[in-house]
C-alpha cells in the first residue's frame, strides 16, 4: 500500500492539487481521500475519442435524418457536415486506436466479468443488487463497452470509407455499407447513451474520474471493490 | 453532473429545434431562363448544305453602348428543313462565333521568315494590291499562241470556299473578272 | 419555393410539407426512339451548350462514343454498341441520360433536404445549392446517371431542362434532335405514339420490339422504344431496374429501427434514473464531496 | 438536288449510295425518318461501311469503294429484266424511244469514237439518228427498235448480272437482290423513290457516270420530277450550290454559262457555240430553254461592265478572260508546282500569286505534299479566314509533308482576319436550291473585317493603281462595275439586287406596254433581253430580289400542298420552283401519276401546284418535260459526257483488281494522270488495301477542329479497320496503326470494328479501310492530326475534274 499525505504532496511539489498532480502520470495510487483512477494521458485520449465521436455524431445525424437537420447549423450547414463527418470519423478511429492500445491489457474478460455481462448479471447491476466483491478496476459492462466500441469503430470506419468513396466500390458493397454504417452507428450511440448515463447521473462520483482522474475511496469501494482493495491494500469486507 | 443539469442539457437541445432551423424546405432555386431578354437574330448555319435556320441570341438589346456577345444559338423552329433541330455542329455554333482561336489582326510572313509579323490593314491591302498588279502586269497574256485574244492573267489564281455568301461570291467573280484570272476554283470542285 | 409554374411532388430528405401539389399538372415525357437515333450527338452538345457546362477532356480510344460514361459536365451521352448475333448485325445507338423515374432512387437516397426534387410534371431536378456532394444518389440510381464533380463537390445530372419547360419550351436535347428520335410532350400521348411505333416495328420484322417504361421504378418520364425489346442490355439498359433494396431498407426499416434503438436507450436510462436514482455509497460519511475538486 | 430536303418525306423508298446523310446531313435526314414513320418507307443503304445511316436502314448492303456503277447497272438490268420499271413514263418522259446513230458501239470496255493518242472520245460518234426525211429525232414509241436507247441500255447492262455485281462489288448476291427488289418496287405510277448521294459518288474518276447511272435508273423507274423522287445531291457546304451557281469554278460564268474559250473570239461565235440547238420533230416539240442563252449572257455582261458594255463592243465580251484547256484544281497546283503550262500550243506561266478566302487548299486538295511544295513556289499568298488555317502556315508545315525549309520559301504570306457567318448578312443557297437570307448578329471580333470589305478594299486598291499607273489592259480592271453606295463595304442587299437583275431601259411587252421602268428590279429571268436593256448577275437567281423586295428573306411557313414545298419560305431557283422537271410528275394528259402526291397538274388552262417547270399555259403534249435538254426528254443515253453515253464500270485510277468486265481497260480510258515527281500512283501488289476517306457528323471539314466543344466529341484522328484485318496485322482497338500510300504515310488510333468487312472480290479476298479527314496541324495542340489527303492521289473525273478522294490503295501496318 502506498499512501501519500496530502500536506506533503502540496508542499513538496508546489504543483497544485496533490491528487491531480499525481494523476498526471500515475494510476492506481491513493492520494489522501482519493484514488487516482485514470492518468492524464488516459483521460486526454478518452476525451479526444469522445469529442471526435460527438463531432461525428452531430455531423452525421443531420445527414442521417432531416428531423435532426438543425444540428447542421452547429457546423455551418449540411455541406460542411458532409465534409467534416468523414474526417472526424478518421480522427475518431485514430484516437480510438490509442484508446485501444491504452486499455486493451486491462480489458481481459474474467470469469466474473462474463457472468456480469449475462442478461441476468446486467439486470442485477442495474437494479443495484450486485454486491459482487470481485469487481476489479473495470467491471464486465465496461469491458463489454470497450470491446463493442472497438468492434463498432472498425465497422464504422470500413463502411464509412466505402460511403466516403462509393465510386471505388461495387454497388452491393455500397448498399451493404449504408445499412451497416447505420446499424453500427445506432447501436454505438445507444451504448454511448448508456455509458454517459452511467458515468454521470446514475453513478455520481464517476465523472470526476475522467476529469480529475481521481475517485473517492468510497466510490471505489462501492463500484470496484476488488480494485479498491488492490490499490489500498485493505482486506475484503474490511 | 446532477440530474438537474442532465435534464437542462436535453432541454437546450429541444430549444434548438424551437428556434426554427428548418432545413426541410424543398428548395429548387430555378436557373434563370437565360434567353429571356436576349436579342434574337435569324441566321443560317454555315456548315453543310442543308442550311438550317438558326436563331442567334446575343446579350444586350442592340443599344448603342452594348457590345453584343453571343449567349446561345438554337434552331429556328420556322425553318422548313430543320424545324428547329440542329446537328452537333449547329448546336455548338455559339462556340464558333465566340471562339478563342479566332484570328484578330492582319499578319504577314515575309519571304524566308519563320514567323508572323502584325501589320495594319492599310499595309496589308496596299502590299497585296502591289503584288497583284505587278504579277498581273508581268504575266498577262493578251493573245494565246494561236493569236486569239484571250486577255488572261495566268500568274494569278483565286480559290474560294463554299461557306461565304452568294453576294460575296458574286463580288469575288467581279474581282476575278477584273483581273482576268483564269485559274480559279472553289470548294465545289473538291 | 418551387419553380414558377411547377408543383413539387416530392423532395429529397424532407419532413412534412414539401409537396405542393395544389394544381393538377400533366406529366411530361421524353420519348427516345432508338430505331431512329443516328448517334449524331446533337443532343449531347445542345444540352451542354444550353446548360453552359464545361468541356470534358476526351481522347480517341477507338470508338465513336464521346466518353466512357456520363460526366458532371455531360448529362447526355449516346452509347454506341455493335451487336452481332447469328448473322444479324446492328449498331445500336441510345441516348443515355436521366430517366426521370416516377419513383426516383436518387431522390430516395439523397440525404440533403431539397437537393433532388420531383415536380408534379414528372421532372426530377437537382438543386446544386442544397446538394452536399455525398454521392448517395449514385448508389440510389438504378441507371447509373448522377455524376459527382470533385471540382464543385456537387452532383449533377439532366434536369430535363426544367428552366425551359417551365416557360413552355421543350428540353434542349429534344429540340436539337435532327431525326426526331427524341420527342417531348404529354406522357399519355407519347406512350400512345411509342406503342404505335412498336407496332410498326413488329410489322417490319422486329417481333420483339417493345416500349421501355420499367415498372420497377414506377415507370419513367423518359420512355424508350427498343427494336430488340427482349434485350435491353444490348442498349446498356438494366432489364428490370429497381430502387436499390438497401435504399428502401435504409429509409423504411433501418432508420426507424435505429431511431427506436437510440430513443429506446435514452428513455430506458431516464426511466432507470426515475426508478432507481443514482447509485451512491450507503455510508453517509463516505459520500463524495462533489464532482468538482475542492 | 432536283427536289428538296423536306420532299424526301414523300418517298416510298430512299436509296442512299455515295453518301451518309445521317452522318453528314442529319437535319435533312429527318425527312427520310419521317417517310419511314409516316409512309413505312424503306431506307436502303449501300455503302462500304456500316455507317450511321446504315444503323437505321431497312436494308443494308456492303459494297467495295468505287464500284457503284456496277451495282447501279445491276439494278437497271434487274428492272429491265423483270419489267419492274415505269414503262409509260419511260415512253413519254425519257429518250427511251429515241434511235441512236449507227456509229455508236461499245466493245471491250471502249465506246466508239475513242482516240487512244489523246485519250479522248469523239462524241459525235454517239449522236442520235436523224430521220432521213424530217431531219428530226427518229423515235420508236414501242421502244422495240434495236437501236432505240432503251434497247441499247438493255444490251449495255446485260453483263451486270447479280453474279457479276457480286464479283465486282463484293456485295453478296442475296443482299443485292434484296436491294433490287425494294428499289424497283417504285417502278410504277403508284410508288415513288428517291436517290440521295453526296461526295461518295462525285469524288471518283467515274463520279459523273455514277450519278448518270443513278439518273438513268430513276428515269426508268419514273421517279424524276415527282414529289418524293429525284436524284438528289446532298452537297457538303452551306453555300456550295451558290458558289457553283455564281461562277465559283473556272469553266463557268454565273448561272452555268460557259467561260469563253480562246477560239471563241467574239460574242457571236461564243453564243453560236454555246447555245444548244434541237432537231425538230421530237415526239413533243421542245422548249429547249437554253435557246435563251444570248439573253442570259448579254444581261450578265451588261451587269458586269455596266455602262461600258455596249452593243458596239460586244457588251465587253473581249474583256472577259478566255481559257485554253483546263484550269481546275489539280491543274492549278500542277502548273504552280511546275511553274508553267502548255496553252493553245504555247507556254504560259503558272500561278505566282494565290488568293484564298474561307478555304483551306492544304487541307482540301489531294496529294498534300504536292500542294505544299507548289505553294512554296508562290511569290505571294493571301489567306482570308476566321482561323489560322493550315494553308496560312504551309511554310511551317511539319516536315513529314515534304515541304522545303521555311528559310527556302520566298512566298510572302498575308493572313487576313475575316468574318464568321454571324457577322455579316447575305444569302446562302442550300442543296435544295433555296437562297436563304441571314441577318447580321454582331460585329467581327478584334480587327477582323467582313469578307466583302476585305475583298472590296483589295479590289479598290488595285483599281486605284491601274487608274494612276496604267498597266496591262487597264480596261479589264477599270470597266468592271462597282456601283455600291459604300464601295469599300458593299451592302449585300445591293449585290443581291444586281444578281437578280434590273431593267436598264424601259422594258416593254410585245404590245408596247411598259412592264418595267428603267432601274426597276426584274420579276424573273423570263424578262431578260439580249439587247442590253436588262442586266442580270445570275440568270437562274433572277426573281430573288424583285420590286416586292428581298425574296430570299421571306419567312412564310405555309405549305399549302402538304408536300413540304413551302413556296413562301426564302426563294428557290429557278423561279421559286421547288421540284425540277416537275412536268414529269404528270402523265401525257397532265394528270399526276399519283394524285396523292401531285407535283403539278393541268387544270385545262394552266399547270397548277408547284411552280411548273414548263410554260405555265402550254397544254400537255406541247412541250417535253425536260426543257433544258434539246430533245425535251430525260436521257437514258447521254451523248454529251466525256467518258461515254452509258455508265460503265471502271476501276479507280489506283485499281484494286483487274476489271473483270474488260481486263484490257481496267480504269476509265479517259482519266488523266499527272506527271510531276510528286505524282506517284500505287499498285495493288505494293498497296493491297482499298482505302476511302469521309467526314464525321461531329466535325465540319477542316474548320471545326478549332472548336474545342467539337474536339470533345471527336478528339482525334482514327483509322477504321475491319476486325479480321486488324487481327491479321496484330492491331488492337485503340492502339496505333499506320497507313501508307504511294504518296505519304500517316498514323492514328485504330478503331477496330465489325462495321467494315472483308469482301470477296473476283474470287479474291479484298480489304478496305477508311479514315475521316478533319484534322490538320493547326488548332489546339491536343487535337492536331494528320492531313488525310497526304495519301490521296492526283486523279480525277474526266467531266468535272473532281479529284478521286474516295478510292485509293494503301498499306496498313501496326504502328511501332
Amino acid at each position: 500500500m502506498r499512501s501519500i499525505p496530502v500536506a506533503d504532496q502540496r508542499s513538496g511539489s508546489g504543483m497544485g492539487d496533490a491528487a491531480m498532480a499525481r494523476a498526471r502520470s500515475t494510476e492506481d495510487v491513493v492520494v489522501g481521500d482519493e484514488i487516482v483512477r485514470e492518468r492524464l494521458s488516459a483521460r486526454v485520449v478518452h476525451w479526444i475519442v469522445a469529442l471526435t465521436f460527438f463531432v461525428c455524431l452531430f455531423t452525421g445525424l443531420p445527414i442521417w435524418t432531416p428531423y435532426l437537420g438543425f444540428l447542421a447549423h452547429l457546423f455551418g450547414g449540411l455541406h460542411v457536415c458532409r465534409i467534416l463527418h468523414p474526417w472526424a470519423g478518421v480522427a475518431f478511429a485514430v484516437a480510438s486506436v490509442f484508446m485501444f492500445v491504452q486499455w486493451v491489457s486491462q480489458m481481459k474478460l474474467t470469469k466474473a466479468d462474463r457472468e456480469f455481462i449475462t442478461p441476468k448479471g446486467m439486470l442485477r447491476y442495474f437494479q443495484y443488487r450486485n454486491e459482487d466483491a470481485d469487481v476489479g478496476k473495470y467491471n464486465g459492462g465496461q469491458k463489454l463497452l470497450f470491446w463493442a466500441a472497438a468492434l463498432g469503430t472498425v465497422g464504422l470506419l470500413i463502411t464509412g470509407l466505402v460511403i466516403w468513396f462509393p465510386l471505388e466500390f461495387p454497388q452491393w458493397v455500397r448498399e451493404a455499407s449504408y445499412l451497416l454504417h447505420d446499424a453500427a452507428f445506432s447501436l454505438f450511440f445507444a451504448m454511448i447513451i448508456g455509458h454517459i448515463y452511467l458515468g454521470t447521473a446514475a453513478e455520481p462520483g464517476t465523472f470526476r474520474s475522467m476529469i480529475r482522474g481521481t475517485v473517492t475511496k468510497s466510490w471505489a469501494r462501492l463500484h470496484h471493490p476488488r480494485w479498491y482493495r488492490e490499490v489500498t491494500g485493505e482486506k475484503a469486507g474490511g | 453532473m446532477k440530474r438537474r443539469m442532465f435534464l437542462k442539457g436535453a432541454a437546450a437541445a429541444g430549444a434548438a429545434v424551437g428556434i426554427g432551423f428548418d432545413m426541410s424546405r424543398a428548395r429548387a432555386e430555378m436557373r434563370q431562363f437565360k434567353i429571356a431578354r436576349t436579342t434574337e437574330t435569324r441566321s443560317i448555319c454555315p456548315y453543310c448544305a442543308v442550311a438550317c435556320g438558326v436563331i442567334i441570341h446575343t446579350l444586350g438589346d442592340k443599344a448603342k453602348n452594348v457590345r453584343p456577345t453571343v449567349v446561345h444559338v438554337e434552331g429556328d423552329p420556322d425553318a422548313p428543313t430543320n424545324r428547329g433541330t440542329l446537328c452537333p455542329k449547329g448546336a455548338t455554333l455559339k462556340y464558333d462565333i465566340d471562339n478563342p482561336n479566332r484570328i484578330l489582326t492582319p499578319k504577314v510572313r515575309r519571304p524566308g521568315s519563320d514567323h508572323w509579323e502584325e501589320i495594319s490593314w492599310d499595309e496589308a491591302v496596299q502590299g497585296i494590291a502591289r503584288h497583284i498588279k505587278s504579277t498581273r502586269d508581268r504575266t498577262f497574256v493578251a493573245k494565246n499562241a494561236k493569236g486569239q485574244t484571250v486577255n488572261r492573267t495566268p500568274g494569278l489564281a483565286v480559290v474560294g470556299g463554299c461557306t461565304d455568301t452568294n453576294e460575296f461570291n458574286f463580288l469575288q467573280w467581279k474581282f476575278i473578272s477584273a483581273l482576268g484570272v483564269a485559274y480559279r476554283d472553289s470548294q465545289a470542285r473538291v | 419555393m418551387t419553380a414558377d409554374g411547377l408543383e413539387i411532388r416530392q423532395s429529397s430528405a424532407s419532413v412534412w410539407g414539401s409537396a405542393t401539389e395544389l394544381r393538377n399538372l400533366k406529366v411530361v415525357s421524353k420519348l427516345i426512339d432508338t430505331t431512329t437515333c443516328i448517334g449524331c450527338k446533337a443532343c449531347e452538345v445542345a444540352c451542354q451548350e444550353w446548360n453552359d457546362l464545361h468541356i470534358v477532356p476526351t481522347t480517341q480510344t477507338g470508338t465513336y462514343q464521346t466518353m466512357p460514361s456520363l460526366d458532371a459536365n455531360y448529362w447526355n451521352l449516346i452509347k454506341f454498341r455493335e451487336v452481332e448475333e447469328s448473322g444479324f448485325f446492328a449498331w445500336l445507338l441510345r441516348k443515355d441520360g436521366c430517366m426521370h423515374c416516377a419513383d426516383p432512387g436518387c431522390l430516395k437516397a439523397c440525404p440533403a433536404p431539397g437537393a433532388i426534387v420531383q415536380y408534379q410534371n414528372g421532372i426530377v431536378d437537382v438543386n446544386p445549392e442544397a446538394c452536399i456532394g455525398c454521392k448517395m444518389c449514385e448508389t440510389g440510381c438504378p441507371f447509373d446517371i448522377p455524376r459527382y464533380s470533385a471540382k464543385t463537390d456537387k452532383m449533377a445530372k439532366c434536369t430535363l431542362c426544367v428552366d425551359r419547360v417551365q416557360v413552355g419550351l421543350e428540353p434542349a436535347c429534344v429540340k436539337a434532335c435532327p431525326t426526331g428520335c427524341l420527342e417531348f410532350g404529354d406522357k399519355a400521348e407519347l406512350v400512345a405514339v411509342a406503342k404505335a411505333r412498336v407496332e410498326q416495328l413488329k410489322q417490319n420484322g422486329f417481333t420483339q420490339a417493345a416500349l421501355y417504361d420499367p415498372p420497377g421504378v414506377g415507370g419513367t418520364t423518359v420512355i424508350t422504344v427498343l427494336a430488340h425489346g427482349d434485350h435491353p442490355e444490348w442498349y446498356g439498359l438494366p432489364k428490370d431496374p429497381q430502387v436499390p433494396v438497401a435504399v428502401s431498407l435504409w429509409k423504411n426499416v433501418a432508420r426507424p429501427l435505429a431511431a427506436l434503438a437510440i430513443a429506446g436507450s435514452f428513455f430506458a436510462m431516464v426511466a432507470h434514473y426515475l426508478s432507481f436514482g443514482p447509485k451512491t455509497p450507503k455510508e453517509g460519511a463516505e459520500k463524495p464531496k462533489g464532482d468538482k475538486p475542492a | 438536288m432536283t427536289n428538296g430536303w423536306v420532299d424526301i418525306k414523300n418517298a416510298d423508298v430512299i436509296l442512299v449510295m455515295g453518301g451518309n446523310p445521317a452522318e453528314n446531313h442529319p437535319c435533312g435526314f429527318k425527312w427520310t425518318v419521317e417517310a419511314k414513320r409516316t409512309r413505312n418507307a424503306k431506307l436502303v443503304v449501300v455503302d462500304p461501311r456500316f455507317t450511321r445511316t446504315a444503323s437505321v436502314a431497312d436494308v443494308y448492303a456492303p459494297i467495295r469503294p468505287g464500284t457503284d456503277i456496277a451495282f447501279l447497272n445491276g439494278l437497271i438490268r434487274y428492272a429491265l429484266q423483270t419489267g419492274r420499271y415505269h414503262e409509260e413514263y419511260v415512253r413519254i418522259h425519257t429518250s427511251g424511244p429515241y434511235i441512236v446513230g449507227d456509229k455508236y458501239a461499245f466493245e471491250d470496255g471502249l465506246f466508239s469514237g475513242f482516240d487512244p493518242a489523246q485519250a479522248e472520245y469523239d462524241k459525235s460518234a454517239w449522236a442520235y439518228r436523224a430521220d432521213p426525211k424530217t431531219k428530226a429525232y427518229q423515235v420508236d414509241p414501242t421502244m422495240k427498235h434495236p437501236r432505240c436507247t432503251l434497247q441499247l441500255l438493255k444490251k449495255h447492262v446485260e453483263r451486270y448480272t447479280p453474279e457479276m455485281v457480286e464479283r465486282i462489288c463484293g456485295t453478296p448476291k442475296d443482299q443485292f437482290l434484296k436491294v433490287a427488289e425494294v428499289v424497283t418496287s417504285t417502278g410504277n405510277a403508284q410508288r415513288v423513290g428517291t436517290i440521295t448521294y453526296a461526295l461518295g459518288w462525285t469524288q471518283h474518276s467515274v463520279g459523273v457516270q455514277m450519278i448518270r447511272a443513278a439518273a438513268t435508273l430513276q428515269l426508268l423507274l419514273g421517279n424524276v420530277g415527282r414529289p418524293g423522287g429525284g436524284v438528289n445531291a446532298m452537297r457538303g457546304h452551306s453555300n456550295i450550290q451558290g458558289s457553283t451557281d455564281l461562277a465559283g469554278v473556272f469553266d463557268n460564268l454565273t448561272g452555268y454559262l460557259a467561260t469563253p474559250r480562246g477560239e471563241l473570239t467574239d460574242l457571236k461565235t461564243y453564243l453560236k457555240a454555246e447555245t444548244p440547238t434541237t432537231l425538230n420533230g421530237a415526239p413533243w416539240p421542245t422548249m429547249n430553254y437554253w435557246s435563251n442563252y444570248p439573253k442570259f449572257m448579254v444581261s450578265l455582261l451588261k451587269e458586269l461592265y455596266g455602262d461600258a458594255a455596249t452593243k458596239e463592243n460586244d457588251w465587253g465580251y473581249q474583256w472577259l478572260a478566255k481559257v485554253d484547256g483546263n484550269y481546275s484544281w489539280l491543274y492549278i497546283y500542277d502548273d504552280m508546282y511546275r511553274g508553267s503550262s502548255q496553252r493553245a500550243g504555247g507556254t504560259e506561266p503558272g500561278p505566282e500569286g494565290l488568293l484564298t478566302f474561307g478555304f483551306n487548299p492544304v487541307g482540301v486538295g489531294p496529294n498534300t505534299s504536292k500542294i505544299i511544295n507548289a505553294l512554296s513556289k508562290l511569290k505571294f499568298l493571301v489567306v482570308g479566314d476566321n482561323y489560322q488555317i493550315e494553308t496560312a502556315t504551309f511554310w511551317k508545315a511539319p516536315k513529314e509533308y515534304g515541304g522545303p525549309d521555311s528559310s527556302q520559301i520566298k512566298t510572302e504570306v498575308f493572313q487576313l482576319p475575316c468574318s464568321g457567318f454571324a457577322e455579316t448578312d447575305g444569302s446562302f443557297t442550300n442543296s435544295a436550291r433555296w437562297l436563304q437570307w441571314k441577318w447580321k448578329a454582331l460585329d467581327p471580333p478584334g480587327q477582323a473585317k467582313t469578307d466583302q470589305e476585305v475583298l472590296a478594299r483589295i479590289f479598290l486598291a488595285v483599281r486605284d493603281l491601274y487608274r494612276k499607273e496604267g498597266g496591262a489592259l487597264p480596261e479589264q480592271v477599270l470597266n468592271v462595275s462597282w456601283n455600291y453606295t459604300d464601295p469599300v463595304n458593299p451592302d449585300l442587299g445591293e449585290v443581291l439586287k444586281e444578281i437578280n437583275g434590273k431593267a436598264v431601259t424601259d422594258l416593254k411587252d410585245k404590245d408596247g406596254k411598259v412592264i418595267k421602268r428603267a432601274g426597276q428590279q426584274l420579276d424573273g429571268f423570263s424578262q431578260l433581253q439580249d439587247d442590253g436593256s436588262t442586266s442580270c448577275g445570275c440568270w437562274i437567281h433572277s426573281g430573288v430580289y424583285t420590286e416586292a423586295g428581298n425574296n430570299a428573306a421571306r419567312r412564310g411557313t405555309q405549305d399549302p400542298t402538304g408536300l413540304g414545298m413551302h413556296p413562301d419560305w426564302a426563294f428557290s431557283w429557278p423561279a421559286n420552283r421547288r421540284i425540277l422537271y416537275n412536268r414529269a410528275s404528270a402523265d401525257a394528259q397532265g394528270r399526276p401519276w399519283d394524285p396523292t402526291r401531285p407535283g403539278i397538274a393541268w387544270n385545262g388552262k394552266l399547270w397548277v401546284g408547284d411552280v411548273p417547270d414548263i410554260l405555265p399555259n402550254s397544254p400537255p403534249g406541247q412541250y417535253g418535260a425536260f426543257i433544258m435538254n434539246p430533245e425535251g426528254v430525260g436521257r437514258l443515253f447521254t451523248p454529251s459526257l466525256n467518258d461515254g453515253p452509258f455508265a460503265e464500270h471502271y476501276e479507280a485510277t489506283e485499281a484494286a483488281i483487274e476489271n473483270p468486265l474488260h481486263p484490257k481497260v481496267t480504269s476509265s480510258p479517259v482519266t488523266v494522270r499527272f506527271h510531276s515527281n510528286k505524282d506517284v500512283y500505287g499498285t495493288r501488289d505494293q498497296f493491297p488495301v482499298v482505302c476511302t476517306t469521309y467526314r464525321l457528323t461531329e466535325m465540319y471539314h477542316y474548320w471545326t477542329h478549332h472548336t474545342n466543344e467539337l474536339n470533345q466529341l471527336q478528339p482525334g484522328f482514327f483509322i477504321e479497320i475491319p476486325e479480321e484485318l486488324a487481327r491479321e496485322k496484330g492491331i488492337t482497338n485503340g492502339s496505333r496503326a499506320r497507313v501508307t500510300s504511294a504518296r505519304g504515310s500517316i498514323e492514328g488510333v485504330a478503331m477496330v470494328t465489325r462495321r467494315l468487312r472483308q469482301l470477296t472480290i473476283d474470287g479474291k479476298r479484298v480489304w478496305h479501310i477508311g479514315f475521316p479527314l478533319h484534322w490538320g496541324y493547326e488548332g489546339d495542340p491536343k487535337h492536331v492530326g494528320p492531313l488525310a489527303n497526304f495519301l490521296t492521289p492526283s486523279a480525277m473525273d474526266p467531266n468535272t475534274w473532281t479529284p478521286e478522294f474516295k478510292t485509293f490503295l494503301v498499306r496498313l501496318e501496326k504502328a511501332s
